[in-house]
């Protein structure tokens, strides 16, 4: 008996229902695009996307296959090679609603389901209109006598609760803990999900808690509900101390997604691709 | 080194570094290249005359001092502990308020752009957040921008330590009085006078009764620039370190 | 010229002051025993300790010397070995002010610094008596729309900002980042005092931030305003993976502190001790 | 193994294992060293049906699964994540409200204990909460607490999932009735009867129609107990394990 669900890729795909609200981890944070490839695959369907705080190419290539109803995020970009077409596309075309938002709210209301508690106040923003589409993001007056500034407005953000988050990460123990490094808004994305799936470059035979400072760079694996394994699984992203984003596939990306029929064709190589490129 | 050898970019840099020169503290966030070059070179210049400069670019794994995740970066600067800030802006208008969001009336724009990121609370809370926009023009530089990712003032019942200084683009570089909610005209790009910044620009705004060229980076800047930064920059922007030094 | 501030225990002494509210580390997350030692021969006055949630001998200690006016956390024992008796003896002779709480309020209180919001929610506590003598805590009704129970009571406890936080670690890196593993509740405190102190076995040549494993195990330069070294400077408690609390001394200490004139001939002994005893 | 070879701790931790056998993770707190090895002998015992029974003691090192401070404890509780935790009281009255931090009149206390810990969260949010306190008098177990850490039962406009299912004491097991707010007596220590029960008792409770003295571990469970998880609760609590097994 094994002490973690060891999946495939496709069994974590099985898992995400259609209207799921999925967690999605920024560029910086282990993108699980061979996941990703497989649930465009399944055709999902609308799919609401929570980004922490941003998404790149996941996020575009899912809106252009039509996974996507619905996108919480503070940017959603190709980085580098600047916008994202097919997001751009589907928010001047309605395809989509967007709920505009801003990093550390997107972190807040993360953390408001983390500690149970049902809002996270948060200063700035008022002012912004960002405020004005969101109905619900409440202010209040401080009604505290000794803390923060009297009769200062402070805004209330809701806990949010994902269904599903996946993220793609270097390696997991023989205990199912998993490596996320100083990666820590992944432990908070995990804190605040129903469901967590990993994808993982290789299982090891270490135990991350024989030490501190291993362990300390370790998301838990009671917080993990299944590990899949998938060699460069976050290609053509890059993955922390593994390797470098795949700067000519991504480059060759943000120009086949300018129009959708060319990301049409160039997401027909992709989907059928039989094993993801090696990156260096 | 001959003046026409020096690159444009390396100008900007150069006016950034003079920017940051009493700074503990100094935060560049994602696709910065300028501004991060910048920040290193003062930390380096810092250095020099035995001063510390501390640098956090996020895009860097070595120049990343954080460890409580992305988070944190928002947690520090709310705390009080970040000096300086770059943000950008897909439109910028005459009381600091900027649009990272896209441009036509919200929720129906005309045309998208990537959102507001961390605007909406770093603009409040860092006392020196540079705004830095290369293209200097009426549809970047508007009467009123269409969406407000960030104010550049508010209402005193707000808490609010931070917000805009500075604005630097390819042609200009103002200061920001938060008093009279107006920007003031202080440097000129080489080979522009006024009138060209008045006629670029959508908004109005003061003038500098000393008004100067852009500075240029000194020989012995330059070469710690060159030498030192340049390598470093690499690291986490290599294909802007390649367009510009390695080519 | 080094890139952090190396002082001596005595010069981290000198830094707080008469009054000051200080940030106590619970008895597993480094307790910085040789500046206490420091802070009492000092004589020092009127401090009040908050304790991240408890606290064991160091705070019994500091109270026993006539250094406490006021002290707030969630515990104060000392552990296996039983109640803490000058603390006891101080409540009982009302010779300190006790601000009673529970752990994760005093976690709360300090993430609300660390994000800078007058405030942070949390549920548990309303109907306990702990509430009764909060002054500083409000009940609000759930302001919110979709998040949380309708109508339901939640805590409000206000953002507390720390004077100075000293703690003990393992080491320093060359650049002044401290490793401090597994015990984030460090980065909390850090994050929310406006000046920290820490003391550590040793200083090494390492570079922490080579690696994202070691760097998540640390606390950033960033947040430390001085580094002093101090060889078993959590003697006679633990200090994870570098050794064990000193059992006999901490039982010695239990018993001698059972009455004020016992308790003053122990402590003419531990202050004037010219080094700290070796813990195995 | 001979009856009388079973120590007085061994049953009680066979108890408190039996309580465990349905969850996925159970938590144990602080100087708790008799849930702790129950804790680790019902995860043993699930292993060998090959269940799995996830076990945080947060006095050890190695049983420890947080990484997140010592906040997550109560985050991770918060969020549902755990199905049992212990609690202790200085005195525990009928309605199970504990009080941890003295008695008398408070603040005025004619006798100081610790404090309320993290019980004023914990109680109200995780499902199966154990009250373990071994001594069982009428000071103990008394009408009214004198100072409520943690209540028992709260009104219904509060988010409370979590609370009070049973107490042991060295005398008694009892479960908690939620709809009716009293305990219940479930077994009694071996060589008491009822009367000893009540006259020790200082609150009235219910009595079950089937009541049964304490069960005695199992030769196999007891074989378990000292040959696997003794060893083990000799890393984070060796002066227990040295009293009961090793001396």
């Amino acid at each position: 008996m094994l002490p973690f669900e060891k999946m495939s890729v496709n069994e974590i795909v099985s898992e995400v229902h259609d209207g799921a609200l999925l967690g999605v981890p920024a560029d910086y944070s282990g993108v699980p695009m061979s996941f990703t490839k497989e649930l465009i695959k399944k055709k999902i369907k609308n799919l609401k996307l929570y980004c922490l705080p941003l998404t790149t190419i996941q996020g575009d290539m899912l809106i252009g296959s039509g996974c996507v109803a619905e996108i919480e995020a503070a940017a959603v970009s190709l980085g580098e090679f600047g916008q994202a077409p097919r997001f751009q596309d589907a928010v001047i075309n309605q395809k989509i609603k967007v709920r505009d938002s801003t990093c550390p709210a997107l972190h807040a209301q993360l953390q408001a389901t983390e500690k149970s508690v049902p809002f996270m106040p948060l200063r700035g923003i008022i002012g912004s209109d960002l405020l004005k589409y969101r109905d619900d993001w409440k202010v209040i007056e401080n009604p505290m006598k000794n803390s923060g500034k009297v009769g200062e407005e402070v805004i209330l953000l809701p806990a949010v609760q994902l269904d599903v988050l996946v993220f793609h990460a270097t390696k997991a123990d023989k205990n199912g803990n998993i490596q996320i490094g100083r990666r820590r808004e992944l432990a908070t994305l995990a804190h605040a999900s129903k469901k967590v799936f990993v994808t993982v470059e290789e299982f090891t035979d270490e135990d991350f808690f024989q030490s501190e400072v291993h362990a300390s760079a370790s998301l838990p694996a009671l917080y993990v509900d299944g590990i899949a394994e998938s060699a460069n699984g976050a290609w053509p992203c890059g993955l922390t101390e593994k390797y470098s984003p795949d700067f000519d596939e991504l480059k060759t990306y943000s120009l086949a997604a300018r129009n959708q029929s060319s990301f049409d064709s160039y997401m027909k190589g992709f989907l059928n691709a039989e094993n993801l490129q090696a990156a260096q | 080194m001959k003046r026409y050898e020096i690159k444009f970019e390396e100008i900007l840099i150069s006016i950034l570094c003079d920017l940051l020169s009493d700074d503990n503290h100094v935060a560049v966030g994602a696709a910065s290249p300028i501004p991060g070059a910048a920040a290193l070179l003062a930390k380096e210049e810092q250095k020099q005359i035995r001063k510390k400069l501390r640098v956090t670019i996020l895009h860097s794994l070595r120049f990343n001092n954080f460890t409580d995740g992305a988070r944190e970066l928002f947690d520090c600067a709310a705390q009080g502990r970040i000096d300086t800030f770059f943000l950008g802006g897909v439109q910028i208008d005459h009381e600091a308020n900027i649009n990272l969001v896209g441009t036509g009336k919200y929720p129906r724009l005309d045309k998208r752009f990537s959102g507001s990121f961390g605007s909406a609370l770093m603009y409040y809370v860092i006392p020196k957040v540079i705004l830095f926009r290369e293209e200097h023009s009426p549809r970047t530089l508007v009467k009123k921008v269409d969406f407000i990712s960030a104010p550049g003032i508010s209402d005193k019942n707000l808490y609010r330590p931070g917000g805009p200084k500075y604005l630097l683009t390819n042609k200009a570089l103002f200061s920001f009085n938060k008093r009279n909610r107006r920007f003031c005209l202080e440097q000129i790009a080489p080979g522009l006078n006024q009138y060209d910044i008045k006629k670029q620009t959508g908004f109005e705004y003061d003038i500098n009764n000393q008004i100067n060229n852009f500075a240029l980076p000194s020989k012995s800047r330059l070469d710690i620039l060159r030498k030192i930064i340049a390598p470093m920059v690499s690291e986490f922007y290599p294909h802007f370190a390649k367009k510009i030094w390695f080519s």
